[in-house]
């Protein structure tokens, strides 16, 4: 029994993780109609930089979430001008198309550059905190785990205040419900879009961050973390940014349940199937609107 | 005030605007009537530049604006409120009317903006906190009008103001048209119904399958039938 | 079909052509070299280990081209090792294509790269193409029991691992202390299937009992639940063989968990020197990469100063494996006198040669009876432990302390 | 004319193909040869799904690694190999058939995901139950020869293609080009959305197979779970749309530029063959989204017009 609440503290923690991911995913979703299947890279992106900042500057990686947010919303805008700028004049359905099929060839790119600059080896933070964790009884809940929860939480609530509580924020909903309406308001939709996808990209670093401490980065991570959190997108309902993070703990719910009922091996086909199986029932996803 | 002069527009390869030219003078409203399908919105779509103008120019208190964005068009002054959805469903009535006065004109005055349009439309006020989405076909025309005036426009154009209403409640949203044109808004509405129009307006022009294809002043035109039967087949 | 599609078509198919560049023919009179053929991943997730194979193929090679080459009766002089070596990104399918570009280039033999996965692809060439083929930090024995006449590994298999481990704990550590509680984490490759079952097979045999044995998929990123059914199930020596990058994820994750078993075996995973990133999580853990250079082979001695001036320190675990190959197909041209393949062959299977890796000699399937030394993390420095004789450290025991 | 003109230049392919492995014994130009057939019976499969009926499946190595794992695993066991093949390409299109049903209730973005994340299970559970390599017994190996796996490569290419064709002029394939263009319009005129759908996954799925088969009797040893991995399917993808996604032409030219490309690049300069290929890609689909097919046509029409700019200025 006690290693069934343990999986699933396991899983929970892993999952806000994933919904962490998803969270940058949905926003330029949402709002671009965008599907960056490149998420992953930037992720990867902002776990060397964290590498760099802690191993290079010596900061220690929680405080260089701030920076490594900069630097990733930073590539972000570059992505945005050199890139995703042509394919937002497409109309909506194309665009997604399109830029599912461009953010594949994004991951090429950057995967072959993370190559020639970081070489191909693994790297890891390790910090003095990395083996301190809160027990109960016999239940342990590592603290850099609990932290990344708490830093998705945080940012998933910051980002739906962002949204309901600025003029910005509020531009951000139009232009991502109406993109028509919202210019003929006023709103320069191709800031609001630039915007919207330097925050997806920065939320993608911090979230690098979380995995350069909790697991390691190579230039080859990107599209396993790309399929979780499109999952997670999907699962949460597309477009919709409330639901992530609850989502991806389901998700990490349902991989820490399924290893330890059927084996280690299996953790992610289950996942993969009970994915299949809400996307049947609920075409929608759990909490998404019925379009 | 709005000088159209041979505006081409097309979807793709398919043409349909072809040489239309217009103009709408100070304090005045003007209206283009014509059936559906005569590029009525695709012209407005053209001022506005959320469609691409293939050739003529738009120009808007004498400087030529073709060439702008939307948003810049809405920071001169130039204010449309679309066919239908010209309201944001998922936003509440109060934060459409906060982002009707997004441009940099009329962000300043928002406050006093907002008490003008609410004293305007009391039934606004009311429902401030409910989704727009929630609200009956004339309130959120009212919101789409209330959210318009936000951003303090010197010419307001209406697309099909009538469209999907009952006959009582396009009557109140002429009458508020009328009061818009007494503060000092010209507007430019474009419309099927050529009787109601007509009494409103100073001004109309003819369009049909594209083509401005005469124009007149609404007495000229109600009184002389034979010019608008003739042109439309009505 | 409109002009311009044809235009698009004979596009193609020139394209297709053009790629039949005639190769040279073979060079006439005497060779200005001996062409090896080396496969090596340089990119991916072997690359670690990688980069010590090549180091160990250049070191080699420079020594012995310094040393005036190797001498073939057949041009009756010696010619220098000309070493073509190519990167297959960890990618068993790039190592096969690689194979057999380089078997057009008419390469006298091929030298393999690092992990089972690339030399599993890599014997199947060297048998179609019958050219022999070497190859050193891979301890499959599979690969030596389908019959192949072209494979040489003078490296620890899975049996000799499995004996060493329980062989090393019962020599250096007194009865009561010894942890019997065996635990393996397997991964589900075919070289982990072997080494799963023969540590199964050989653990009674020395007192060991397993009571945690399970398989994961490479690739896993969270290993939470195979730690605490290990916890639970008190395993006090874990034994694992994880594939890059999955080694860093398990033993953080064990960090995290607070679980830190007396003794922890990590084969391959544990190799590279970014191992040390770990810190204390992964200090103490033994690793079984085949050869150190405290074992005191002759000619170690050179070789290692020149890793310490140019690697700043003693050659890794891997260098000292891929040099001696090298010394062993220089010996085989040498006794072969010509550099027809079969007859390097025929004079590799007859080795019996003092090398930087020990006194090597073939058995018939290819495998050579070595022992498997074992070596332990302290403190970030890789120290040999068994075999006893040319220890440099005492054990460090219980890693947990 | 211009009808047996293109007859023609099929015709003349085909026995530059035929010829090939005759006239020349260098194994690398066989292997990029064997690659590029295999591939382009992947891409023009794919095509059916992904251009005719406007799918974007990326799950296509799914149906790939089936061909290829049934028909190995019954090759090496002792059966004929044809009707090995037979039954993995029957078993892959039963398979197709049933996961169709559910997955081809997805629109658009939905079914792109959800056939990515199905293929991408199938690549672990073949993972854990196939994890050995899977390798030809030594006297095949000795007995190796590339010209039998050479013709069956060019024979799955070839019969690709050719379904493609006759799809493309039949009743069906019009009607799977109009669920493409607008499902509502295709449904409101009578066309059986949901069956054309069908079709489309079960035959690309069939032929997918069938070039998996040509992998298992071509390649002499590899992983089982590699056929299954999702670079298969973004490679098919990738090469179908730099071809010209939805021609019959755009797949073959498309995986000949591809595996050429890649082999003579990759031999000098490593990383930038990758980068390069993103790069053209995104440039394809963003300034010419029908590939080479399109970019020839254009260059043929600037051709064409340049031509007749310099007649009219002779006459002129």
């Amino acid at each position: 029994m006690q290693l069934v609440i343990q999986s699933a503290i396991s899983g929970l923690l892993i999952g806000g993780m994933y919904g962490l991911i998803a969270l940058g995913l949905a926003l330029a979703f949402g709002v671009l109609k965008v599907l960056n299947v490149a998420h992953g890279e930037l992720v990867m992106l902002g776990g060397y930089v964290t590498f760099f900042l802690v191993a290079v500057v010596g900061l220690d990686p929680f405080l260089s979430m701030p920076l490594v947010f900069v630097a990733t919303f930073g590539v972000g805008v570059l992505l945005y001008l050199v890139l995703f700028r042509f394919v937002v004049r497409f109309d909506i359905d194309t665009r997604i198309k399109n830029s599912l099929l461009i953010s594949f060839g994004l991951v090429l790119i950057l995967q072959a550059l993370a190559v020639t600059f970081f070489t191909a080896d693994e790297r890891a933070i390790i910090t003095d905190y990395s083996t301190a964790a809160l027990t109960f009884e016999s239940i342990r809940v590592p603290f850099i785990r609990l932290a990344g929860l708490l830093v998705a939480v945080a940012l998933s609530v910051g980002l739906q205040q962002l949204l309901d509580r600025t003029t910005f924020g509020h531009a951000i909903k139009a232009t991502s419900e109406d993109w028509a309406l919202a210019s003929l308001a006023g709103i320069d939709i191709r800031r609001v879009y630039l915007v919207a996808f330097a925050i997806s990209a920065g939320l993608a670093g911090v979230a690098g961050t979380l995995i350069a401490l909790g697991f390691s980065v190579s230039p080859s991570i990107g599209l396993g973390w790309t399929l979780k959190a499109l999952i997670v997108v999907v699962l949460a309902g597309l477009g919709s940014i409330r639901g992530l993070i609850v989502a991806g703990m389901l998700l990490g719910l349902a991989e820490g349940l399924a290893s330890v009922w059927l084996g280690g091996a299996y953790r992610e086909i289950v996942a993969l199937g009970a994915f299949l199986l809400v996307l049947l029932v609920r075409p929608q996803g759990l909490f998404g609107r019925r379009e | 005030m709005l000088e159209v002069r041979d505006l081409e527009v097309a979807y793709g390869d398919l043409q349909v605007v072809w040489g239309v030219s217009f103009d709408v003078p100070e304090r005045s409203i003007v209206a283009v009537i014509g059936p559906n399908g005569a590029g009525k919105t695709t012209t407005l779509r053209a001022i506005m530049s959320l469609l691409p103008v293939r050739g003529g120019t738009v120009s808007f208190r004498g400087k030529p604006i073709s060439g702008l964005l939307t948003h810049q068009i809405v920071e001169q002054g130039l204010v449309m409120i679309p066919e239908e959805r010209a309201t944001f469903a998922g936003m509440t009535v109060g934060q459409n009317l906060e982002l009707g006065a997004y441009a940099k004109r009329a962000r300043p005055h928002r406050d006093e903006t907002m008490d003008e349009v609410l004293a305007i439309f009391p039934r606004l006020a009311e429902r401030r906190k409910q989704l727009a989405g929630t609200l009956s076909g004339g309130e959120r025309q009212m919101l789409a009008i209330g959210k318009a005036l936000m951003a303090r426009p010197e010419l307001l154009i209406l697309d099909e103001p009538s469209l999907g209403l009952a006959p009582v409640v396009v009557e109140a949203t002429f009458e508020t048209i009328r009061s818009i044109r007494e503060r000092g808004v010209s507007v430019l509405m474009v419309e099927q119904h050529v009787e109601m129009t007509l009494e409103v307006v100073d001004h109309a022009y003819i369009l049909e399958t594209g083509r401005v294809v005469g124009d007149g002043s609404s007495d000229e035109l109600r009184h002389d039938r034979r010019i608008l039967d003739a042109y439309l087949s009505m | 079909m409109s002009k311009a599609r044809f235009g698009a078509l004979v596009a193609a198919v020139s394209l297709l052509v053009a790629g039949t560049v005639p190769v040279a023919a073979q060079d006439a009179e005497i060779p200005e070299s001996i062409k090896v053929g080396a496969v090596v991943p340089l990119t991916g997730p072997f690359a670690g280990g990688g980069a010590q194979v090549e180091r160990g193929y250049r070191y080699a090679i420079d020594a012995i081209n310094e040393a005036g080459g190797v001498y073939v009766e057949e041009y009756g002089t010696s010619l220098p090792l000309e070493l073509d070596l190519r990167d297959d990104e960890s990618d068993p399918n790039r190592t096969t294509a690689i194979l057999e570009d380089l078997n057009g280039e008419g390469v006298v033999a091929y030298l393999g790269g690092f992990g089972s996965p690339l030399h599993a692809a890599g014997t199947v060439i060297a048998e179609k193409n019958q050219i022999p083929y070497m190859g050193v930090a891979t301890a499959l024995q599979a690969l030596h029991e389908n019959g192949y006449r072209y494979y040489f590994s003078p490296f620890p298999k899975s049996p000799d691992i499995a004996v060493s481990v329980f062989e090393m704990l019962n020599a250096l550590l007194p009865e009561g202390e010894r942890p019997t509680r065996v635990g393996i984490f397997q991964e589900s490759t075919d070289w982990g299937e072997e080494l799963g079952a023969a540590w199964t097979e050989q653990a009674p045999n020395y007192g060991y009992e397993v009571v945690f044995h399970e398989k994961y998929t490479p690739g896993t990123t969270d290993f939470s639940d195979l730690i605490f059914k290990a916890q639970e199930a008190g395993v006090q020596a874990l034994l694992s063989l994880p594939t890059p990058p999955d080694g860093f994820a398990l033993f953080k994750q064990m960090g995290e968990l607070g679980w830190k078993p007396e003794f922890s075996l990590v084969v391959r995973a544990a190799d590279v020197p970014t191992w040390n990133d770990l810190g204390d999580v992964g200090d103490g853990v033994f690793l079984s990469a085949g050869w150190h250079p405290a074992l005191g082979f002759e000619g170690i001695e050179p070789m290692n100063q020149r890793h310490i001036d140019e690697q700043g320190r003693p050659a890794d675990p891997v260098v000292g494996g891929s040099y001696s190959l090298v010394q062993i197909l220089a010996d085989s041209i040498e006794r072969a006198g010509t550099l027809d393949r079969e007859a390097i062959r025929d004079a590799m299977a007859a080795t019996d040669l003092d090398t930087v890796a020990g006194h090597i000699t073939f058995r018939e399937d290819g495998t050579s009876p070595i022992e498997n030394p074992l070596m332990q993390r302290q403190d970030g420095a890789v120290q040999l432990i068994w075999p006893a004789e040319a220890a440099t450290a005492e054990i460090r025991y219980p890693a947990n302390e | 004319m211009r009808r047996n003109v293109s007859v023609a230049a099929w015709f003349v392919l085909l026995a530059v193909c035929i010829v090939l492995p005759f006239s020349s014994e260098d194994s690398q130009v066989l292997t990029i040869a064997i690659q590029t057939f295999i591939l382009t019976a992947l891409a023009s499969s794919w095509n059916i799904i992904g251009g005719f009926a406007g799918q974007i499946s990326l799950g296509h190595a799914a149906f790939f690694g089936m061909g290829t794992i049934i028909t190995r695993e019954l090759w090496l066991s002792g059966a004929p190999l044809p009707l090995s093949l037979a039954a993995a390409i029957v078993a892959t299109a039963l398979f197709a058939l049933i996961i169709g049903v559910p997955m081809l209730r997805f629109r658009g973005i939905y079914f792109s995901i959800g056939t990515l994340a199905l293929a991408v299970a199938i690549s672990l559970t073949i993972g854990n139950l196939f994890p050995g390599i899977t390798s030809m017994p030594v006297e095949a190996l000795r007995a190796y020869t590339f010209t039998d796996p050479y013709f069956l490569a060019l024979g799955a290419a070839v019969t690709t293609v050719a379904v493609a064709m006759l799809l493309r002029r039949s009743v069906v394939g019009l009607g799977m080009m109009a669920v493409r263009d607008d499902e509502a319009a295709a449904g409101a005129v009578g066309v059986d959305v949901l069956a054309h759908k069908l079709a489309a996954f079960a035959i690309s799925a069939a032929l997918a197979a069938l070039a998996g088969g040509a992998f298992a009797f071509f390649s002499v040893s590899y992983y089982p779970s590699y056929p299954f991995t999702a670079v298969w399917s973004f490679e098919t993808i990738l090469v179908t749309f730099v071809g010209g996604i939805g021609t019959i032409v755009g797949p073959i030219a498309g995986s000949a530029f591809f595996v050429i490309g890649r082999d003579t690049i990759a031999a000098n300069f490593e990383g930038f063959q990758v980068i390069g290929f993103g790069v053209l890609f995104i440039v394809v689909v963003l300034l010419v989204p029908g590939g080479m097919v399109e970019g020839a046509q254009r260059i043929g029409a600037w051709v064409v017009k340049q031509g007749q700019g310099r007649k009219r200025d002779v006459e002129g």
